[in-house]
Order: structure tokens, then C-alpha cells, then sequence
């Protein structure tokens, strides 16, 4: 069955939820990846939302992190207060989906400015909640697309911390959570090296060669020595994603 | 559960109260060069109070929010704002806010300056304005490049021998503008759904205007004491404003409005296009009545919820 | 609204969930040496489990409250506690806690270790442990002795030049047992009236074991989901005890027994008249059920009150 | 018409409550005082209590600061941190009530311990919310008997900040609230003076001299130039208490 890029991504994060319980989730494609991991191998997944959400069970595909779908029904509403500081800064959220205008070989993030920050060229939305979630959530696992002007040498800011400047960075600092675990792109799939903090490339989408995504990156590339494909979408999960939670297709 | 919506004889019913109308809460409370916290997170959001502030032309606000969302989008296009405090600068799930990009980084049709934190950061400023702390503690910001853009973003060593920790300093806005589903006349406020910061907000501004689909007697808000967040004590006017917080959502009452967020990502990115949109829906309306019939019931009829009620809880009688 | 008293077949039949027993909850999760937290500000106060603790002997409890009450003069009058952790030491509105300062004052039947705070000081010691603060700032403690009696209350100076605050050390009970209307089986709890510290205790708690007068299916929970203070991914273990708060009370359920609290007063200020109570009212009866059964259908009926039901909110259906 | 002392007290400490907006209530004659002042000159006063409740409108007399008719029928009921953060700290609370085992000329009071901290010969209740309540309330109104063993030169334990060392000690430490103004006792009232920020002596029950209130202060009293007489209870407020408010007559 044919697939889109964005499904590509779907799947990938849905299926790295596998073994979660408690799941921070954002608008867009981490929305539908924890609703479809839900669906699939998951069903006791509690989604949390930083609106003050714990437990949704959406009857919609909400259209932002506060769709009044993610209110009712829900196990718990909280004040953003008691979500920040009782369930994130409390580390009761073990993964947290997370994505950026730029990230860099460790896993740090930019959402805030490309160009200098007091004279940007392009002014992005900024942290909202990113900077916390990265720095107390148990892992992250960050969704984006592959692209040269997203995987950069040198992010123009850094909004939230990855593994900083290597494995070991995060410790000195005395982050509470364990840090980026995966990146997931519509090309490829990379891993965090546990000695060295940074990104490695572990898996390639079919039609994809080591050349084609080092391209796309702004640095030299560690690679896997055991680089395998991206296993496809099922079958299954296609059903779900074009059928129940994305029927109009506006993420695809 | 419904109130009708264009009737505005409750509010003169009771005018010896805390009940004014819009206008005249926007005009005795929000000053030139105030700071200003029109809050609520994806829901209830103020906009018939920022467009009312828009009509009478303020000057110089200092404007808070954590997500600025297209309430602020339209302050700063209109020209009323001079400052930012914000946390997201977003139209949530359509992409950027094109009025406040173009102030930001074009200094049009003015120059904008900004304070920027993280959510969490907004919510301890609120916190510790609310319970006049010195400051609020929170995990964050060690390892990014925030507290080098925002000075205010300090570090405290823990006495505890644990460690430093990153904090904030309050925020006291000299008026917040809060929308809720209902109050009494004294301004006893509750609230359902996604809190937000709206508490927090409450008790930390100087002026509090409650804005609310329903006012109801004192005696309703007493049968759920626990619903209570915001107190008549800190409120200075109660405005009765069915869909005031339109395009933006009150749970159980309407729903957001989607499909204005997403045609407000063509008219933004245009000036001339979203100067004839201020024109159109905000100075040339008097008031929010008059939006809501420019509107139309039937789009007001298309946002209407199904009912969900409430289990009920008993406080008991104790006499 | 009123559950049968004397019927336990619910539990029994929801065993796969997290439903136990008290003698089972106490059994697997409190242990000897363990920081115990029953909370409560005079409602909610977790009797049945106090009772439960003494009859299972455990030693060496460090007993975390902001007022140790009744509940705590009976456990420490069992010689269970070695450390009390408290910040208000009497039998409220009656006078002291006579148990309590035997065991202070003359080390009877144990010595007894006593770490003490103000309310505002406990309170913010929970908030800390509950948000993974290494401190809680707090406008309290100068100009008191209380820091000189306790060297956990220190001070910081801020980092904005506005002078120093107080501030208190995280508390993690090993386990913290909380009273309150309804839970699911998953631990999803929902209280209304004096929400005390219930649910910051719980949310610092390592192990938290939560009794209910009821319990209800899910979609009741989740039918309000701003009353859920404490959600079932913190809860170990859910007990439903009807009137297992006697003699202090739950809102809409049961009111005080001040008389019982009254009586307590002569019964405490005698050691041998003490541990006659505990031999006929604890250690003679095997379970909370038997205690009702001897306490007696009347004295629970005159303790009924009045129904008083909230307002009804709709949190509207969005699909 | 004949009265007690402790109604006396009530009288007073209510007509005390005459101008405030916000009061802290404590259980017994406090609770009685300010019920009182709702019902005869303040009928907007709200009442305060540290378990939680603000604007409680009880249906009987409370037996206790967490009585359960605080809660029915009161505008709001909270969690203790937002009591204690929103509304105490927050600067809402303009006047509290409060007693002592045993306090000083300043005002400072004991609810800890008689003799040594750490080999108590009187193990007292300690501070609950008192040392806060002391901090950071606009005023406080000291209700408590007149006794030698009370009205001491030093105190055992300084729980509760009064004016700590005279006038200026409270700006000294930063504290927000501004601290007693009043001690209503069953035999005398006094003000702190507002140079020396000590306690003084300005008005005797019927029956009482200077001299009969001296010999219950454990310190040379200060003494107003102009010590009246306190106007006992009228028959209205007798009736109130008696017939509405403590018809048991549990606090009389």
C-alpha cells in the first residue's frame, strides 16, 4: 500500500510509544501518532496535554492542544499550574513528542529565531512549553522533516536542551529527565548514542541510500554500523489514520 | 443551559453592581501604557474586550499572555500595543501569527519590544504576582539560551545543598481581563473546562474584569463552593457578554471557531487585507451585539455543543 | 447517595483492579520504618487505616500531618510512631492531644522525635515533594524561634534585590493514605469540600493508598473532570470504607462526631483509660465494618445531613 | 444586664471588626466575635478560615475551623496552598484574630512551648497557621485572658512575630502585614503604641483600676494618658450570643 512521508512519520512515532504509559503530546502529527498508538498496541496510553489535560479521550481529532474535545470525556483537568508542576516537574510523564525549526547532532532544539535574536530573520512561535518538557520528561522523541536548513552545525538558538554538548551534559546540569531517545523524519530514523549524546543514523525509508540523508545534514553524520529500512506502514495503520483520525487528510 | 444573545437588559437591570457594559469596563479600567493580561489557553479568550480596546484606541499597552493567539495578533496590527509578554507566538495548529512577525521584525505598523518565556515560566510569573512571592521556582531553562535572551531569567542555589534551580519574578499586571462561563454580580466567578491560568492571572492584576456568558445569583455559585476560582473580592466589573470570547471557545457553550482561525492565516499575512478586516468586525461595530448579528445565528448555531452534564456531587445540608 | 454500610461484595467482585481491603493495602504497602501521611484537614481524616496499622503492629512510623489529631494520638498512644512531623498539636476545638505529649514530655509509652512547622511550612513542604522542587519559598518564619527549633526552615535571598524569603525542604512520604468521596478502580479520585492537602500529599507521595466512601465506574469520573484532584497513575491501591473517616467527617456523607471528639479528651488523659479504648474500639475488632457494627446504625444515621446538591455544569459534547 | 467575661471579649474583638472587609477567623470566641460583627455592623464582612474557605456563611455555630457547615453555602472553598498563597500571602486578609499561651509587650505570642524547647514542661498546640497569619495580614486583633502567666516580660518561645523588638522591627525582616493593633482581654484593652510599637494600656473593664491590670502584666504596663472605660455589651449583642450564635453556651 502506498504511503505519504507524513505517514511515514506517523507510524514511526506511534510505534516508538510502544512501552509508554504516560505520553506528552503536541498538536499536528505527534496528535494523531499517540491516538494511533492508542488505537493500536497501546490502549492504556494517558495523553497529556500541556493545556491541562491528563487522560484525554478525544471524540475528534482536536484541531489544537486546547480543542474543548480533549476536555470532556477526560479523566483529569487541571490548572496549567498543576499540570507543569505536579505531572511534568513531578516526572510523571515518561515520553514527550517534541519538533523544531532546527536541531543539531545532540538533540537541541530551536522554535524561536533564525537569524540573530534581537534582529531576527524569521521570528518563530518560541518555547511554549518545549524548553520544560525537554529538560523533565523521561524521554523525548522528536518528530521532523529532513531537511539541510532544519539539521544545521549550529543552531541560532537554543530553546530546548537536547544532550547539549554531549552525553554527560545533561547530568552537569542536573536536567531531571533522560533527554532526546529518537528523531524521527520522513527519510530516516536516527538514535541518540548512549556514550556520545549524538544523533546516529539507524534507519533509511526505502529509496533512501546514507548519501542521500547525509545530504541533508549539516554535519558529518555518525552512522550505525548496522543501518537497516524503515519498516513500512501497515496496512492496518493506514486504515486508521485516513479513516478515523485524520479523515480529512489535513495532515497528510 | 443557553442564554439569549442579545439580551442586554440584565446587565441595566443591575447596575447598582459590580455589572457594567464593555465599553464602560474597557473605558474606567484600562489606562494608557497599562499592562494588560487578556488570558485564557485556546479557550476564553477575551476578544470582545480587545476589540472594545482596539475601538477606544489605547495606547501603549503592555500586553501578556502566554500564547499571544489571534486576540493579540489583531492589538498589535491595530496599533495598540508597545510590548509583549508572551511564552507562544502562534496561531495554534494553523502556523505563524503574521501581524506580530511583521511588528517584530518589520517594526510595522510599529516597533514591538518582547519578553519572552517558556509556558511554564509565564505561569510562575502569574504565581508568584498572585501570591506576592519574590519569585518562583520551576525546572527549566538550565542548557538554553532563554535566560541570555531575558535577563529575568535567574538561577537561585537550593540551601538544601541539591542544587541550583532557574526562577522567575512576579507578574503583576495592572489589569487582567478574564472570560468565564458564569459569575454573580459581586463578580464570584466559576469556571469549567481548561483553567488555564486564569486564577493565577486573577489574583495576581491590580483590576480584574470578569467577562461571562452568564450571570446567575449568588446563591447558584454557593451551591459549588469548590467551582469558585476567582472571588467578587479581587474583581472590579462583571460584563455579561454572550460569545465574547468568539472565535476562541467556552466549554459546554460553543465551540471554538476553526474556521476563523484558518482564514485569519490569509488575512494576516496581508496589511491592507487585515486593516479592512479590523474595519470591517472592530471599528466600524459598536459593540459585540452587534458582531454576533453581523455574524449571523447561524454560524452561531453551527458552534453549539452537545449537552454533557455534570455527575452530581452533594455538599450536604449542616444546620 | 448513600452506600450501604455493612456490604463489601463490591470490592470483591472488582478484584483484578487495584480494589483491596485495608488489611490488605496496609499490608503490602506500609512498612515498618516507612513516612506515613494520612491527611485531612479535619474532613477526610483516615481513620479505618490508622486503625488498620495499629492492629497490624508496625513500628517506627514517621507521622507526616498538619494536624496530628485524634488519629495520630491514637497511633502514637499504640506506640507505632517514633517521629511526628506536624505543624498544629491539638484535638481542634476541644484542647490538647494528651497521648501526644505524654510521648513529648515523658516518653510514654516511647519517646517521641518531633519535627515541626507552620501550616503554611507543611503545605509547602508537600508542594515541593509533589513538584520535584528542591524548596518552597514562603512569607513566614522571621522574626519567629521556629527556624531555630528546626534547622530544615531556612532562607534565600532572591535574585531580584528584593529581599530574603523562607523557604522548606521537599517531603516524600513513602506513603501517603487519603480519604475521599468517590474513586474508580483505577484510583481516579474525586473529592469536593476541604480539599486540605489531599491532593498535594498524593502527588508527593511514593506510594499512595486511597479510601472512598464509593466507588464508581469510570465514565462517572470522567463526567467532571476538573473535581479528579488525584489521578489513578499515582494510586497503588483504592479501599472502599464506607464511614471509614469516623469520627471526623466527608462532606455530603457524614458529619463529625464531636461528641466522640469531645469524649476523647477524658478517655486520653488517662493512659490505662487509653488503652482500654484501643483494646475495645482497635485491637478488638477485626475491621472497620465490625467497628460501625459496635458503633451502631443509630449514631451513623444521627450523623446524616441534609442533601444539598451543586449547581449542574455542562461540559458539552464535541464529536 | 448582667454579662460574663468571655462575652466581654466577643463584644469587643467584634466591634474591633468595625471598617474591615477580610477577616481570618480562629475557632471558638474569635469564630463567635466575628459571626457577631456579620450580624450586627458588617453584614459584608467575609470570613476566612485556614482550612480552605473564603465567604463562609454557617449555618450553625462551627465547632471546629474545618466544620463542615463552612463549606455549604460559602462563595468559594479551595485547596490549603491556595488559602494560604491567593488569599493570605496575596495581602486579602485585612485583619486576623489570634491568641497565645503567652505574650510580650510587643506583641509577640507563644503557642509552642512553656519552658525549653527541647525538654517541654507545657507541649502547646504550636503555630498551625499562626506565624503566617502574624506575618502577613493587614492587622491583628489579640483576643486572650488576662493572666500573670500569660502577660509575660519574655517569652519562652517566640512562635508568632508581634513587633518583634518595638516599631520598625517588622519593616526590619520585610514583613508584609502590618501586626497587632489590639489586645482585647476579659479585664482590659490595649493598643500598641504606634512610636514604640509597644503594648498600652487604654481602657479597664467596670470594677477594674490600673493598678488591678498591672498586677496581672509580668512588665512595667505603658499607660494611656487617657484610659477610659470599656462600654460593655448591649443588650443586642447579649441576645445574639446567647439566643442565635452559642445558644449551648459552650464558649460563655
Amino acid at each position: 500500500m502506498k504511503y505519504t512521508p507524513s505517514e511515514l512519520m506517523i507510524v514511526g512515532a506511534s510505534r516508538a510509544l510502544l512501552g509508554s504509559r504516560v505520553v506528552f503530546v503536541g498538536v499536528g502529527l505527534p496528535n494523531i501518532a499517540c491516538n494511533l498508538a492508542r488505537r493500536s498496541h497501546s490502549p492504556d496510553l494517558e495523553l497529556v496535554y500541556e493545556s491541562g489535560i491528563f487522560g484525554a479521550h478525544p471524540a475528534r481529532l482536536p484541531l489544537s492542544i486546547g480543542d474543548p474535545t480533549l476536555v470532556s470525556d477526560a479523566t483529569s483537568a487541571t490548572s496549567m499550574a498543576d499540570l507543569f508542576m505536579l505531572y511534568l516537574q513531578g516526572g510523571l510523564v515518561d515520553t514527550a513528542l517534541l519538533g523544531g525549526a532546527q536541531i543539531d547532532r545532540f538533540g537541541n532544539l530551536n522554535t524561536t529565531v533564525i537569524g540573530e535574536y534581537g534582529k531576527p530573520k524569521v521570528r518563530l512561535p518560541g518555547s511554549g512549553g518545549a524548553c520544560e518538557i525537554a529538560s523533565n520528561a523521561g524521554q523525548v522523541l522528536i518528530i521532523m522533516r529532513l531537511k539541510r536548513r532544519a539539521f544545521v552545525e549550529e543552531l541560532d538558538f537554543v530553546t530546548s536542551p537536547g544532550h547539549l554538548d554531549g552525553a554527560g551534559g545533561r547530568a552537569r546540569l542536573g536536567l531531571a529527565g533522560g533527554g532526546p531517545k529518537l528523531v524521527i523524519t520522513d527519510r530516516a530514523l536516527f538514535r541518540f548514542d548512549d556514550q556520545s549524546g549524538e544523533m546516529t543514523l539507524t534507519e533509511i525509508a526505502p529509496g533512501e541510500s546514507i548519501a542521500s540523508i547525509q545530504s541533508e545534514v549539516g554535519w558529518s553524520l555518525r552512522i550505525a554500523s548496522d543501518v537497516v529500512e524503515m519498516k513500512p506502514p501497515d496496512e492496518q495503520e493506514l486504515q486508521r489514520i485516513r479513516h478515523e483520525l485524520d479523515p480529512e487528510g489535513l495532515y497528510r | 443551559m443557553m442564554a439569549p444573545v442579545f439580551d442586554l437588559t440584565q446587565n441595566q437591570k443591575m447596575n447598582t453592581t459590580k455589572l457594567c457594559s464593555m465599553k464602560e469596563a474597557v473605558d474606567r479600567y484600562v489606562a494608557d501604557g497599562n499592562t494588560v493580561a487578556i488570558e485564557g489557553f485556546t479557550a476564553f479568550i477575551g476578544f470582545a474586550a480587545a476589540h472594545e480596546i482596539i475601538r477606544q484606541k489605547k495606547q501603549d499597552l503592555t500586553l501578556c499572555r502566554l500564547t499571544p493567539d489571534l486576540v493579540y495578533d489583531q492589538m498589535v496590527a491595530a496599533g495598540v500595543a508597545g510590548k509583549l509578554i508572551f511564552s507562544y507566538l502562534g496561531n495554534p495548529g494553523v502556523g505563524s501569527l503574521h501581524c506580530v512577525r511583521r511588528a517584530v521584525e518589520k517594526s510595522y505598523p510599529r516597533p514591538i519590544a518582547v519578553e519572552e518565556y517558556s509556558h511554564f515560566g509565564m505561569v510562575g510569573r502569574y504565581l508568584a504576582g498572585a501570591s506576592n512571592l519574590p519569585f518562583f521556582p520551576l525546572r527549566s531553562y538550565a542548557g538554553s539560551d532563554l535566560p541570555a535572551a531575558n535577563d529575568r531569567i535567574r538561577f537561585v542555589e537550593s540551601p538544601y545543598g541539591n542544587g541550583q534551580i532557574a526562577v522567575v519574578p512576579p507578574l503583576k499586571p495592572d489589569v487582567a481581563i478574564l472570560h468565564a462561563q458564569r459569575a454573580d454580580a459581586h463578580g464570584n466567578t466559576q469556571l469549567w473546562g481548561l483553567l488555564g491560568v486564569q486564577k493565577e492571572a486573577a489574583f495576581a492584576a491590580e483590576k480584574v474584569i470578569i467577562v461571562v456568558e452568564e450571570v446567575v445569583d449568588e446563591t447558584t455559585i454557593r451551591r459549588d463552593p469548590n467551582r469558585t476560582l476567582i472571588p467578587g473580592l479581587i474583581v472590579d466589573a462583571v460584563v455579561r457578554e454572550p460569545y465574547g470570547a468568539h472565535p476562541s471557545y467556552v466549554q459546554g457553550y460553543y465551540d471554538r471557531d476553526n474556521a476563523f482561525y484558518l482564514a485569519w492565516d490569509s488575512v494576516s499575512r496581508d496589511p491592507d487585507k487585515t486593516a479592512a478586516w479590523l474595519q470591517e468586525w472592530v471599528y466600524d461595530v459598536p459593540d459585540r451585539a452587534s458582531y454576533l448579528e453581523k455574524l449571523g445565528l447561524e454560524r452561531l448555531a453551527s458552534l453549539e455543543p452537545g449537552e454533557l452534564i455534570a455527575e452530581p456531587v452533594n455538599y450536604g445540608r449542616y444546620a
